[in-house]
């Protein structure tokens, strides 16, 4: 179905971002062959000059990621009404193995993206850009992704039948399918809520800890990076989880619907943009630890560092704080009010 | 003072902005308006459609392929079948030359 | 000393067939207030000399330390950033830009800074009476005379308080009723304690009182001062 | 000087008042690229939102389309389908009932229109027709008892007919011999989108008039309660009655979907060359600096301006223009949607037809057909002007030296 509208849009997305990352990869080539920042010539005040492009071409490839992924959830939500058995994006998406493959490329890009702007900050606060190699080969480590995106979709896009009979969010999720096809298969509620809560409260926990740390003057050491880097993606994979079976039914007030992409549709009062903004923050704002951590130990480049650790410790905990809020209050509200089901 | 009284470009393009926007919302309005005419037969229709068993809606009466999808041919020199696209630029653009008799 | 420059080289081109050796060796010390004067002939490095202490290039070797900033190997972006914190620069054909009001013009350095706009104009109003063409300000730049252009750059060179004055040939088109007029509205500069250095091979220049020091340069180097 | 997020804000303003007033100065040529950029993305929103009112219009219409439909293909043609078939396929468990109906064309040749005629087993009695107020045929129109059968038309037939006051009308049968109708209802005018083409008659006068054996019908249709046993009752009833095609609510709403789609998909491409052909434009305009523009930038650099500040005035002037031409280009295609039901591009999705409904295209707006407007348009712009901006604004301070 590449003739579709929604189609067209994403492949458009897809090709323009492409666009930007190669500029950016001829331009990383460039800096990582001959950066010299002792060198006075020509070419070194071009490089210079180069880092505002590349700079300005992977933030505009991360708004672009940011658009399409919106356009990739309203694509599915769409094909969810042209494929048979299809009922929400959830159907759409798993209509054959590249969609979810490449939702997933996709949020990975994005991610990356907002760890080289971290790292670009840091390190064009410097003299000595002492970070310059580093970041310009994380570009090239974007080229790739943002290829195996494009490719994804268009095998997603290109593979799509409007007839072929698929099965929809409520086979995939339910807990016990008669075709035994399952995404996230039987997951025990309660474990799975404990599992969370202890996630959450080592987090909390660590931010605390840091902040504590960071008051007495002290810095972020490698063993709370080591927690921060393993917890928070983590903790995305989980929210994710907990959001599709324990969160979706109760906006959705049936049992058997577990699907994380309606949460984004008008008819649910978009809760899910909200909802999935303040995660994508917190989980950003959160794997900033790490990466801060790792950019200290460059010469020069531990006062941004930790000027940028002391503001993403507790906005990751706000963020994370509004995050369970809004995901809280359905099913709160449900077992105040209304009981159990 | 006479110079705070000149309000900055950057106000003006709200203003402008803020004016193309709010046209757009009366458009809109305009077109909900429209949108619930249309939608007021809606119930009837879906009612028709049970009762008479229609399979399209009649907006393109002499493509047959659209109104009834159920008298395609699956041999045929242009392509009708039910689940196949109209032949597209051709079939649409190109009416019969109907004369007045 | 506000500014320190040690065996400064530049070269340009550098190891091409077209290079130039614009600077060879120049050691210069200013003290802060003090106003200075470096005249030579055209071609005698005057010009970078005066760039390098404004932060547009960085010497090829040697040590260039203005306001405790270190010039050398100092990247582009953080010469911007020193160049807005330290020097009020006045070029040679005082470009404006024509179809802007002189408010505008003298306020442009501010905008980036993300000063208010009121705030940036009152500043900018002031230096205009400072420099008598407040009745002026609203007029298009590309409409003024030579000598208003004039007292535009300045203004707009001093809306940023800067500590150093930085003026290359800023007489070579003008009259000489102008040029005094120059003469003394940087006379007033310094004796606000700010620090003038002038490139300048005219006589009226260099050889007025408000000049402290006359370095000479030739093919690059040091001959007097 | 205040907190880093209000220096931040102040000087974005302070930015794009520069901007503005650059735009300003070149006003002309930035009109021009405004009114363009406007009429291509009027151009591109128009079309998406025109195709979404369609889909949606028929999608709400035809929710209730017979869960089943069987017919019955000899060589590859369609042909009757044998009323046995109606008893066979009752053993089906799972149906809830099964309807026998004839219907074909009738071509019209005064009009040059092709009606739509269907014969349905329960008429005029049995269940009522929605949307029809059903008239007794008066006695001095009645010429002469049982000779003229009843019909009931849609708004349009009736119009072609030019039947005015008179309910009499007469149809051919393929042999040209006469067969009279009165008229007893006409369909409610604002169901004109399902039954504007429709003369409704019962199923024995239809057999009638297209000279049909009896014990035929033109196709079965079969209600089934629960949608989920749709699929399997459709295999059973393909295995169980030789030569059949079984045909499905679900394949039909798709097939339409899809037909929409291609449609807006293909008109799209054809709009891709424009939206390219602009995006050349975009970068032109952005990368042939004038030397006053050079002059310009040379002076702001050394007035202590950093590269990325140019490049985000020329990043705001392109927003500027986007933005504009976005919001009039969008207003421009609501307006022609809203006021002229889309006059332009109707032929282009709906075909030709002799015969049509009103139909307004109007849509519900939704965010993704927006999004999807913005990214086939200022996204391009945008991304093309990042290079030039950048090239523009590399310029260096020492220039003026």
């Amino acid at each position: 179905m590449l003739f579709e509208p929604f189609s067209l849009a994403l492949l458009g997305a897809g090709l323009i971002s492409l666009y930007l990352v190669l500029v950016a990869s001829f331009t990383a080539v460039q800096v990582i062959r001959y950066w010299d920042l002792e060198a006075d010539d020509n070419r070194q005040i071009e490089l210079e000059q180069r880092t505002w492009l590349s700079s300005a071409l992977v933030q505009g490839a991360l708004v672009l990621q940011m658009v399409s992924l919106v356009i990739m959830i309203g694509a599915a939500d769409h094909f969810a009404d042209l494929l048979s058995g299809a009922m929400c994006a959830t159907g759409a998406l798993t209509a054959n193995s590249f969609g979810v493959p490449a939702l997933m490329v996709k949020i990975v890009t994005l991610f990356c993206a907002a760890i080289w702007l971290t790292i670009n900050r840091i390190d064009l606060s410097v003299p000595t850009y002492p970070l310059t190699t580093a970041k310009h080969w994380l570009i090239l480590t974007l080229l790739p992704l943002i290829c195996l995106d494009l490719g994804l979709v268009t095998a997603y896009l290109a593979l799509l039948r409007p007839d072929i009979v698929v099965s929809c969010c409520g086979v995939i999720f339910a807990e016990s399918t008669p075709n035994g096809f399952s995404l996230i298969g039987l997951l025990p509620t309660l474990p799975l809520l404990g599992c969370y809560g202890a996630l959450v409260g080592v987090l909390i926990w660590l931010a605390i800890f840091m902040r504590l740390k960071m008051a007495n003057g002290k810095t972020i050491g490698g063993a709370e990076a080591f927690v921060a880097g393993l917890g928070w993606p983590l903790f995305y994979l989980l929210s994710v989880v907990v959001i599709t079976v324990i969160v979706s039914p109760y906006v959705y007030a049936m049992p058997h619907h577990r699907c994380p992409f309606d949460l984004l549709r008008g008819s649910y009062g978009w809760i899910g943009y909200p909802l999935y903004l303040s995660l994508h923050g917190a989980v950003i704002a959160g794997i900033t630890i790490p990466v801060t951590w790792w950019s200290a130990r460059y010469p020069g480049a531990a006062d941004t560092a930790q000027r940028i650790q002391r503001r993403a410790v507790p906005g990751a905990m706000a963020l994370l704080l509004v995050f369970l809020t809004i995901a809280a209050f359905k099913p709160l509200m449900y077992n105040i009010l209304g009981g159990q089901w | 003072m006479k110079w705070m009284s000149k309000p900055r470009p950057s106000t003006w393009l709200g203003i402008i902005g803020g004016g193309l926007m709010f046209c757009q919302l009366i458009l809109i309005g305009l077109a909900h308006v429209q949108l619930a005419a249309r939608t007021s037969g809606q119930e009837l229709m879906r009612a028709q459609v049970q009762r008479l068993g229609l399979s399209d809606i009649c907006i393109a009466t002499e493509a047959r392929y659209i109104r009834h999808l159920a008298v395609t041919d699956q041999v045929a020199p242009f392509m009708d079948h039910p689940l196949a696209l109209e032949y597209f630029p051709s079939g649409s653009l190109w009416a019969p030359v109907i004369s007045s008799r | 000393m506000i500014i320190r420059l040690h065996e400064v080289h530049k070269f340009y081109n550098r190891d091409t067939p077209r290079q130039v050796h614009a600077v060879r060796g120049v050691s210069l010390a200013v003290q802060e207030g003090e106003a200075v004067c470096i005249s030579g002939p055209s071609g005698s490095g005057k010009s970078t000399l005066l760039g390098i202490i404004g932060g547009f290039f960085v010497p090829t070797s040697g040590l260039a330390e203005v306001a405790g900033v270190k010039l050398a190997r100092l990247p582009d972006r953080f010469l911007t950033s020193y160049r807005r914190d330290y020097i009020g620069f006045i070029p040679q054909r005082f470009p404006v830009i024509g179809a802007m009001s002189v408010l505008a013009n003298v306020i442009l350095p501010l905008l980036p800074l993300g000063v208010e706009q009121r705030e940036s104009e009152e500043r900018g109003r002031q230096l205009l009476t400072r420099l008598n063409i407040t009745h002026k300000q609203n007029m298009p730049a590309a409409e003024l005379s030579g000598g208003e252009l004039q007292r535009l750059v300045i203004a707009r060179a001093l809306i940023n308080d800067p500590p150093i004055i930085l003026a290359d040939e800023p007489t070579a088109h003008l009259d000489s009723a102008l040029s005094t007029q120059f003469i003394s509205i940087m006379s007033e500069c310094r004796a606000e304690g700010k620090t003038v250095v002038i490139a300048s091979h005219d006589p009226l220049v260099f050889q007025s009182s408000l000049i402290d020091r006359h370095l000479i340069l030739e093919d690059g180097a040091m001959v007097a001062g | 000087m205040g907190p880093g997020y209000l220096i931040s804000l102040r000087r974005q303003r302070n930015l794009l008042d520069f901007a503005l007033g650059s735009l300003w100065r070149a006003r002309w040529k930035n009109g021009g690229i405004v009114v363009v950029f406007s009429l291509v993305i009027f151009i591109i929103a128009s079309f998406r939102l025109m195709v979404a009112g369609l889909e949606q219009a028929s999608t709400a219409v035809l929710a209730t389309v017979p869960d089943i439909t069987v017919q019955r293909l000899v060589a590859g043609r369609q042909m009757p389908v044998p009323l046995w078939w109606v008893e066979e396929s009752g053993a089906v468990f799972g149906i809830r009932s099964i309807k026998p109906r004839v219907w074909g064309y009738y071509f019209h040749e005064t009009s040059g229109a092709n009606f739509t005629i269907i014969g349905v087993e329960d008429f005029p009695g049995g269940e009522p027709l929605p949307g029809v107020a059903m008239q007794a045929v008066s006695a001095d129109e009645q010429v002469e008892e049982n000779q003229f059968s009843p019909v009931v038309l849609g708004q349009a037939v009736h119009q072609m007919l030019a039947l005015g006051d008179r309910v009499n009308v007469s149809l051919f049968r393929p042999d040209l011999t006469l067969k009279g109708f009165s008229v007893v209802g006409l369909f409610a005018p604002q169901t004109g989108l399902v039954t504007d083409d429709l003369m409704v008659m019962a199923i024995d006068d239809a057999r009638d008039l297209f000279a049909l054996a009896p014990h035929n019908a033109t196709d079965l249709l079969i209600s089934v309660p629960n949608p989920l046993e749709v699929d399997t009752i459709a295999q059973k009833l393909m295995a169980k009655l030789p030569g059949s095609r079984v045909i499905t609510k679900a394949q039909i709403g798709k097939t339409y979907n899809a037909a929409f789609g291609w449609r807006s998909g293909f008109g799209m491409i054809c709009l891709i060359g424009t939206v390219a052909a602009f995006v050349i434009l975009a970068w032109d305009k952005a990368a042939g600096l004038s030397p006053e523009q050079r002059r310009e930038v040379a002076l702001l650099k050394t007035l202590g301006w950093q590269t990325g500040d140019v490049m985000a005035i020329r990043f705001m002037e392109s927003l500027v223009v986007c933005v504009v031409a976005f919001l009039v280009g969008t207003g421009l295609a609501w307006a022609h949607i809203v006021f002229t039901d889309g006059f332009l591009f109707k032929p282009l999705l709906l075909g030709w037809s002799v015969l049509r409904p009103s139909l307004s295209p109007v849509p519900v707006i939704r965010f993704d057909d927006v999004l999807i407007i913005f990214v086939m348009s200022v996204v391009p712009y945008l991304a093309a002007t990042i290079v030039p901006a950048w090239r523009g604004a590399m310029i260096r301070a020492d220039a003026t030296l």
